[in-house]
């Protein structure tokens, strides 16, 4: 139950986590983190594989419920109702609850998740219509404005299938774009692509971050990381070990297990 | 072989095309109507609501289309509170007991088809519609569903094919379609070779004609051949990248 | 390799059988046993019904050892064709269609057939037991006809698929009621029972019988005993046409048969009716 | 119902019976055409190719009337007297026909799927080409095909029932004369039902049985 101070933040607008725990096919993912993220910011969530930022990740919009713990987003408390003693699983209560924070809340796949049968443009404006309810003109207008903005103007028509990685992982942004989010979730969105496709994605990823919009970006891209994100994180073994700017955070890390990981991805 | 007999035979059978088509298109609707919904049951994780689809489409598709269409003939008619019912009044004609019958195989099939293409849709596809917020209707609706169609078209084409065919045993319960006819003629002629090939033949082309549809149904909703293969190269990628 | 040894022995057989053509001394009788009364299989598995009996009295008179298979109806003219028995007595009507490919004995019995109706469709009351045969028909038959399709208009009839009886119905009714064929006179039954269907035309012993169980209680004789016609002249015994001696025979017999009240014994027995042949006393 | 129970069990014979085989000469078949249509000799595949698409596009009761109502008479027309073709015979040979085209279609896709390296491979060992077929193809392909063959075999259980029209004495046929002398077709179909599952069930935990003992590991 959140206590008094508490309380007062969660009238503050962006995204806080307190005590997230998850356990996933018998490994505990996570175990006890706090997040917080404020308007504006750009956070970047590192660590090795299994480290629990993914999870982390999906925990904030829901689409991994977790075991325990209190989720805020623009400080509205997620209802959630925690699993029994003897397991079972965590579920959402307030479904209406879930899904307007999910529209609020842009996500970006590491392998894209493009829907298939639909063209990009499609792709780009079934939310906006379905969700919020757009006229389909007008979101197809929105739609061409998404799309425009990640360079693909004249890929409105094409279907996933027909894209390289990168412009379909482009056509995903525009998609999380069009929902016009308070906050994008990245989760390791250039995981999937051929090196040389990267920099298309990490480009129209810099070109958001510099127009001062809420990121939370899970990369193993060092370098992005240091020169997009306001702030770093890293996640070892199911808890955030270190959280700092990213000057501090890449070029003394206090953490031992950073040091050997930064220097393992140097 | 009498050609000039087999030439004439076509002509009369072709009087049954209508028939047959109508049990088959009215069959193909509502058992699609049944299998949609039933399939997305039969997915789901909760027992309680896949067990009961299991247990209708196992019975169904365990047991051959004659005996279920002779239980809703012979077998309905026998029952004294149906036959006073309202049922009666369609039940009494023996289309609407095939319509039924075929309805109820069809649909049996189609749901277990259709279920296959429903737990084949990758997460990720249902994720990133959750993530836009949808609700659990539109993304069945406007996400699995066309996705689970398209992969399971040529199954479900073989489907369709095989009510075609299946209408011929409404000719066990008088109905004069196609195979009804030809039967008839048989027994005035006695000419089986010429009239059972006849009707083979129209039968032939109706199932060649639906499978062409069918085809190009597949290229239409699928993309050309050639994308095709793109798409395994770019899932080739995504794997190669360790996910 | 073995098909030639087949056909060879085949071929000894045929031989071996037109040997015997003219000084026979036993025969095999082919019965469908299925149709009870006239023929059926007991509860020993062996053949019964008035055609059996019939065929045993028959035998007896001609002075010959008789043995009785059955057979399905589908095979059973092919099967007499080939020499798998030599005669078919199996309430098999004498057919011009039938006359093309096999010879008949002078009809046994004349069984009558008949239209059944259900009860309270409202038909007007008619003469169960007036007789029409379909055989030149003139004015006054015409006539007959035309008011049994005035009555019939707008019904559905029922008839086993590939008998005499769907030939006439679709002949005489078929442009005013609706005709349905069924593979089974069982299914036709149920269709009757259950009301799908408003009538049949078949066998007026047959029917007879059905019409004394309680589910043929709803269901009732209708018009005159048709025969003639599509149905020929009666039933007769089923013999290959090479085979004259054995249809003088059995013509003899059969005459004597008649005419000694004997056959008219065994119906009665079988039918409660006697169904000898008029044209024979 | 006491009499018809031992009916029962002599039609559920004649079922099975003439399902085995039919089964086994339709696979027999099925394996020869679908080499047929394999095979490198146009000719050959494109008739196998005219056989399995007539067949799989013509119902299987017109098929079942044809060979047992034409069989009769144009196997006597062509050995110049009657030949009996019985409703066991025609069943047998229809489901046969019928039961060749579909394994055949499943055969060849099942060594379609097989990955030409190991084809490769075996050639480069220096075995025999039908080495080669025996030692490689045919095994894998086996297993490749036993799922769509569970599918195939439960079909033509079913599909006997098909040949009680033309007069076989089977499940079907039990029922229908029950049904018919006892005016209960409700219950005689019904016990005909339960009949049919019970073999379609046992045919799929035979192929289960069988899939589990012949699965390949990783695939």
């Amino acid at each position: 139950m959140p206590s008094g101070p508490m309380f007062q933040q969660t009238l503050t607008p962006g995204i806080r986590a307190e005590r997230i725990e998850k356990r996933l096919g018998g490994n505990d993912v996570l175990r006890g983190v706090d997040l917080d993220v404020r308007p504006g910011e750009i956070l970047s969530i590192l660590g090795s594989s299994g480290s629990g930022k993914s999870t982390l990740l999906r925990c904030l919009n829901l689409l991994t419920v977790p075991d325990r713990g209190d989720i805020w987003i623009h400080g509205e408390k997620l209802a959630i109702r925690v699993a029994s003693q003897r397991g079972g699983q965590s579920s959402v209560t307030d479904h209406r609850q879930v899904r307007r924070v999910r529209a609020s809340m842009g996500m970006v796949f590491q392998s894209f998740n493009l829907w298939p049968h639909k063209t990009a443009l499609e792709n780009v404006t079934e939310g906006p219509v379905l969700v919020k309810r757009i006229r389909r003109d007008a979101a197809a207008d929105l739609g061409r404005h998404y799309l425009g903005k990640v360079g693909l103007s004249d890929k409105a028509d094409a279907y996933p299938r027909h894209l390289s990685g990168g412009q379909q992982q482009r056509v995903a942004i525009a998609r999380a774009l069009a929902m016009e989010p308070r906050v994008l979730l990245f989760d390791e969105p250039t995981s999937a692509l051929d090196p040389e496709l990267v920099g298309e994605v990490l480009r129209v990823m810099a070109a958001l971050a510099g127009e001062g919009r809420t990121m939370v970006i899970v990369t193993h891209e060092m370098a992005f990381a240091r020169e997009v994100s306001t702030r770093a994180a890293f996640m070892h073994r199911g808890l955030i070990e270190e959280e700092s700017p990213p000057q501090e955070f890449f070029s003394s890390p206090v953490s031992s297990h950073l040091r050997n990981f930064l220097a393992s991805h140097r | 072989m009498d050609i000039t007999l087999l030439l004439t035979s076509m002509v009369a059978l072709a009087s049954g095309i209508p028939l047959t088509l109508l049990l088959t298109f009215a069959s193909l609707v509502a058992g699609l109507v049944l299998a949609v919904p039933l399939a997305f049951m039969r997915a789901s994780s909760r027992k309680w609501l896949s067990l009961p689809v299991l247990a209708y489409t196992y019975v169904f598709r365990g047991t051959p289309l004659l005996v279920q269409l002779f239980i809703i003939y012979y077998g309905l008619g026998q029952i004294g509170a149906i036959r006073s019912s309202v049922l009666w009044v369609l039940l009494r004609d023996p289309f609407w007991c095939c319509l039924l019958a075929f309805s109820l195989n069809g649909a049996a099939y189609t749901t277990e088809i259709f279920r296959g293409g429903i737990q084949a849709v990758a997460t990720g596809m249902i994720e990133a519609a959750q993530a836009v917020g949808m609700s659990p209707l539109q993304i069945k609706r406007r996400i699995i569903f066309p996705i689970a169609f398209r992969s399971v078209l040529p199954s479900y084409a073989n489907e369709v094919i095989s009510l075609v065919k299946a209408t011929s045993l409404a000719s066990t319960v008088t109905l004069l379609e196609i195979t009804g006819l030809s039967r008839k003629l048989v027994s005035e002629t006695f000419a089986p070779c010429e009239i059972f090939i006849a009707a083979g033949v129209l039968y032939l082309g109706l199932t060649l004609l639906l499978a062409g549809f069918f085809h190009v149904l597949e290229v239409w909703l699928n993309g050309t051949p050639r994308a095709k293969t793109y798409k395994r190269r770019v899932t080739l990628q995504q794997v190669a990248h360790g996910q | 390799m073995k098909r030639h040894l087949t056909c060879a022995l085949a071929a000894l057989l045929l031989v071996a059988g037109l040997a015997h053509a003219g000084e026979r001394t036993a025969i095999t009788i082919a019965s469908e046993g299925a149709s009870p009364p006239w023929d059926y299989i007991d509860q020993n598995g062996a053949l019964a019904g008035f055609d059996i009996d019939v065929g045993n009295e028959l035998c007896a008179r001609i002075k010959l050892q008789c043995t009785f298979v059955a057979q399905d109806w589908d095979g059973i003219i092919p099967g007499l064709l080939v020499k798998k028995y030599d005669a078919i007595i199996a309430g098999m009507s004498i057919t011009e269609k039938r006359k093309k490919s096999i010879a008949f004995s002078i009809p046994y019995a004349a069984a009558p057939n008949q239209i059944v109706m259900r009860r309270g469709l409202g038909l007007p009351p008619s003469d169960i037991n007036a007789k029409l045969n379909l055989t030149d028909i003139d004015t006054a038959k015409k006539g007959t006809i035309e008011k049994l399709r005035e009555n019939l208009k707008g019904r559905t009839l029922g008839v086993l698929r590939s008998s005499n009886s769907e030939a006439v119905v679709r002949e005489l009714f078929g442009d005013v009621a609706e005709v349905r064929s069924y593979d089974s006179q069982e299914n036709l039954k149920l269709d009757l029972t259950s009301e799908r269907i408003d009538g049949g035309l078949g066998d007026r012993l047959v029917w007879k019988q059905f019409l004394d169980t309680p589910e043929g209680k709803a269901v009732e004789f209708f018009g005159p005993q048709l025969s003639g016609g599509t149905w020929g002249p009666g039933v007769g015994v089923g013999l290959r046409k090479e085979d004259t001696d054995l249809a003088d025979a059995l013509d003899k017999a059969i005459e004597a048969s008649i005419r000694d009240g004997a056959i008219g014994k065994i119906s009665l027995k079988w039918f409660g009716v006697d169904i000898s042949p008029q044209t024979g006393k | 119902m006491d009499g018809f129970a031992v009916q029962f069990v002599s039609g559920l014979k004649t079922t099975v019976l003439l399902a085995l085989v039919s089964g086994a000469l339709g696979m027999a078949l099925g394996l020869l055409a679908a080499a047929g249509r394999l095979s490198r000799w146009r000719v050959l595949s494109r008739l196998v190719g005219f056989y399995t698409t007539i067949i799989r596009g013509v119902p299987e009761l017109i098929i079942i009337l044809l060979i047992y109502f034409g069989g009769t008479v144009a196997i006597s027309a062509f050995f110049g007297r009657y030949v009996e073709v019985n409703a066991f015979l025609a069943g047998v040979v229809s489901l046969t026909v019928v039961f060749g085209a579909y394994t055949a279609e499943i055969f060849r896709g099942a060594v379609l799927s097989i990955p030409t390296g190991q084809i490769e491979a075996a050639r480069s060992l220096g075995l025999h080409p039908w080495q080669t077929w025996l030692l490689v193809i045919l095994p894998q392909m086996l297993r490749i095909a036993l799922p769509a063959l569970a599918n195939q075999w439960i079909s033509l259980v079913k599909e006997t029932s098909l040949i009680s029209i033309v007069g076989l004495t089977d499940i079907m046929r039990v029922a229908a004369i029950g049904a018919g002398s006892l005016r209960a077709p409700l219950t005689f179909y019904l016990a005909a039902s339960a009949l049919y599952l019970t073999l379609t069930s046992l045919a799929l935990v035979i192929f289960h049985l069988l899939e589990r003992r012949f699965a390949v590991p990783g695939r």
